[in-house]
């Protein structure tokens, strides 16, 4: 699937909830429990992306002419907006990493999280991933 | 995990907030609750209109002018002046130093000091507790003059412990700065035992008081330490103003190390002859407005009185204690009754930023992350906590919610 | 005695009265006249709302917060500093610091380059011009390291003898400290010609736009100097806060003075590291209101221009000097074309102070005395000045009233 | 005369100029022109009294049981104020000068010329005044 067909995919199961955002950031936090996003001996300090408290680590891969990424977080609901992130880029080719603007952020109501005042290392992290894209071509 | 019994003394808390336009908010669709006062305080439309009115009536700059304009604003800055020096009962109010926050004031003094008192290889004692702005001062002067900072251990219940304290001092010991109040603990730090040993060892005594003169009477007459500083924004006034207090005996034996027009008598590019008194350490143009607000906001707090005040947050922090021991998740540090208006919490196998989010969806505003006691975070083992801190418009009403709250957001994180 | 020529830009000064409440004031029954702009200029109210906004609807410490109105607040604050950034041209708003004011800022720049670049007999720079904010702080380390500060003096009338500057080169000489437009003389200096003194010679240079920044568009992206400081208040925004701007090399080697919460990244009682770009210079709470009403004041300015400011500014020296030229009692200093909106003069026979004020008494606010610029004094061998300083909001009206009531005022002083 | 008398003489000199501001600081100006204080020679570091922009030199002296005062200032208002205070307090004795409250300022309408943040010495001179008069008992 190209990233827009999985951010609509996301935007669609995020539309069940509505208002309802209790439901929404339920639905997140279970998106963040369900995997180990990264291998605990991967969380090096090179891979660490530090938020102000609550921290990501990152790791990239080229395989074929796609990137692959994992990651984690220390913080549940931060780690849910990881899991978001890397199922609609990881596996893509890096141009369409590069040029993502990621709007289902604002479209499933949690774009909040994604301002750069926000003390965690989320706005880093897309960074991160676009700069590792690039070197990775 | 009682706080010392104090009885309820009822200020009208009802009236108080209308005088808190910002109250009046809605935060993501609920009422804003506001727990962050630690960080900073709300206004009230005293201290607002204040402002506006030194704005639309009397704006012009201090000291030497010789028109209306200049005289009016000159005359209220001083009475500003007057009433603060008076609420902290400090005689002389050319003690009483504006700064642009307790950052500033604890700056000034450290550079002061390091071009006065302190030799290379001097040793300064601070606390555990201590904020960043009362560590790196210091820090930056150890590090370039091979000095030594010392800090007095928590005990088991998170209290200071002032046996070692005595163990600490030796004959290199200059200074001993250190918190009134522990802006992550809440935590009251006793002054006395401190000064007993400060005067024992001839130390000079620096007191960062930016979490105390919000929630206490604070007499500095009967203080009678070298040094307290704090900030305005936290005791209801505006940004970007506060107060160095020294004693008699620094006024003119603190180095200038920030000086700025104001500060002289005369100047010439070969010899500078400096002020006497307040002058001296207030370089450049004032916060003129933030210290009109200033006085707005300590004459607002007078009309019902510190006591009235450290009574209220008191029996607040009694009551929401008493409900977090209710909720088996949540660990609550500092557990020693001698507190101020400060509770910090967590939520077990929860990280604080993610209690913090979701409460904030509620409305309720509170602080995580470290509070910039990293230190002190070291010696808890956590990332950091969840901290709720009360002003005197807080209610039971809002810690009842809260806790309806805090409880919901458990179970979302379980 | 003519000011550059310049066509007359029609602000609608009308209107832009109306947004300044205080000038609907009466003193001593006059009509208030302010004359005063440079030692601080009037606010709007559109200020006044930022202000007011502020503390009804957002107030909350900012940075690291979690909840909505420090998020709002972080916001509002990095808003500002991105539109006052963009107002002077800075490409990189992590360039743009906020302290306190002018002489925070100088202090910081001196106290960094003593911890860096200075050595002991090094040489400074500063111009006959300066405001003490701008001697003092070089005057200190000067004292301290054996240092020498060397003067620029004036030329006839009265402006820099850049030929001079030339001269006082030396391979010792580290920085250059001027004033972009004199507060008592309102004269411009040619930063072109000292520039290629500074790069010739590998000085620093560090620009004091106190009295430039209000009056004339500043682009420091162009102007390309080490470093630029001017007041928030003096540009139409709130008493307490300023810019330091640097240039980017400077951003990560310009060693930390003044720490505090803030600055950090992370901190223990061994070692502390310190944050990348503005943060790294902004130690404790900011003065987060004031910032955001210097964004309002930009604003408010940027409606107009600072082109169309300087131009109706310019008018307005140019006719008051007219005017003035018409008095034989009258002596102008700094009669040399290239000016901002000040003007100083004298009453032959007259104390400075006796003229302030009497015009007073007609409800027109001057400035009279050494403007923090005593060697200035001295060279010009007058104990003080009468100072007139203008606004975009003075009218050719209140110059002729001016001028009348000075006519009045000299009768009664001969 | 007793301070109080002259007092009330200056403000009895005052008052025919009720609320004509300009007669009054002219009347002021006149008082100040009439005469030079203070011997030029006598004008010393020790007599000084600075304002912040104007100054004031002071001259106190012991006759009998009485003080005499004589004393300048550079601007002429200072001087005119000046010149007043000389008038009522000159040749009184010390008590009567210590205890002394000056009110007439405030009658005459020239109050603000005594605020302690005026940029002149007046303050500065009347207590300078009271406490040479304590020296000198
Ligand atoms: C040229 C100049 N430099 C520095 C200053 C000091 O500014 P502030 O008092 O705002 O620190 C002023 C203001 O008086 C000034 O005119
Ligand atoms: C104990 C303590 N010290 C110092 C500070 C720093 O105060 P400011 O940021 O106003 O300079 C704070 C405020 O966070 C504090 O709580």
């Amino acid at each position: 699937m190209s990233i827009k067909e999985i951010e609509n995919e996301i935007i669609e199961e995020f539309e069940i909830f509505g208002e309802d955002w209790e439901g929404k950031y339920e639905h997140l936090i279970d998106l963040g429990k369900s995997l180990p996003l990264i291998k605990e001996e991967s969380k090096t300090e090179d891979k660490l992306i530090q938020g102000c408290q609550s921290r990501v680590w990152l790791n990239s891969e080229k395989k074929d002419d796609k990137i692959f990424f994992s990651a984690d977080s220390d913080a549940i609901i931060t780690k849910g907006m990881v899991a978001l992130m890397i199922r609609v880029l990881s596996g893509q080719p890096a141009k369409e990493i590069i040029d993502s603007k990621l709007e289902f952020i604002n479209k499933i109501g949690l774009k909040e999280h994604l301002s750069p005042t926000r003390a965690n290392g989320l706005v880093s992290m897309i960074n991160r991933m676009k700069m590792d894209a690039i070197k990775l071509i | 995990m009682l706080v010392k019994e104090v009885k309820y003394s009822p200020l009208n808390v009802e009236l108080i907030r209308k005088d808190f336009p910002i109250l009046q908010r809605l935060v993501n669709n609920y009422p804003l609750i506001y727990f962050d006062n630690g960080a900073t305080t709300q206004k009230p439309l005293q201290v607002i209109e204040a402002i506006t009115h030194y704005y639309t009536h009397t704006n012009s700059n201090i000291h030497r002018g010789v028109h209306t304009l200049s005289r009016e604003s000159t005359e209220a800055f001083e009475l500003a002046r007057k009433t603060i020096a008076a609420h902290f009962n400090i005689k002389n109010d050319q003690q009483l130093i504006f700064t642009s926050g307790t950052t500033d004031s604890i700056n000034i003094i450290a550079n002061g000091l390091s071009r006065s008192i302190l030799k290379d290889g001097d040793e300064i004692i601070l606390s555990a507790y201590e904020h960043h702005s009362n560590i790196l001062a210091w820090q930056l002067w150890a590090e370039q003059h091979n000095g030594k900072l010392k800090v007095i251990p928590l005990k088991e219940d998170h209290s200071l412990d002032y046996d070692a304290l005595k163990n600490l001092v030796t004959a290199k010991t200059k200074v001993i700065a250190i918190t009134h109040v522990s802006n992550t603990l809440g935590l009251v730090t006793d002054l006395e035992k401190v000064k007993k040993v400060a005067e024992k060892h001839n130390c000079i005594l620096v007191v960062d008081g930016a979490q105390s003169a919000p929630h206490m009477k604070v007499d500095l007459e009967k203080l009678n330490v070298d040094f307290f500083v704090c900030s305005a924004h936290k005791i209801y006034g505006p940004t970007g103003t506060g107060i160095l207090y020294m004693n008699k005996k620094w006024l003119n034996d603190l180095p200038i190390t920030k000086p700025g027009g104001g500060t002289i008598k005369t100047v010439s590019f070969e010899k500078t002859e400096y002020a006497e008194g307040a002058l001296r350490f207030e370089a450049g143009t004032p916060n003129i407005e933030a210290v009109i607000g200033f006085a707005a906001a300590i004459n607002y707090i007078n009309r019902f009185g510190m006591e009235a005040i450290h009574k209220h947050e008191l029996d607040l922090v009694n009551y929401a204690q008493y409900k977090l021991s209710g909720i088996p998740e949540v660990i609550v540090y500092g557990q020693n009754p001698d507190k101020a208006a400060v509770i910090s919490f967590n939520v077990k196998n929860a990280h604080p930023f993610d209690v913090g989010t979701l409460l904030d969806k509620y409305g309720i505003a509170v602080r995580t992350g470290h509070h910039c006691t990293q230190p002190l975070m070291s010696i808890l083992c956590v990332p950091g906590t969840v901290r709720i801190s009360f002003a005197l418009y807080n209610t039971k009403q809002e810690i009842d919610f809260f806790i309806e709250k805090l409880k919901k957001v458990i179970t979302m994180l379980m």
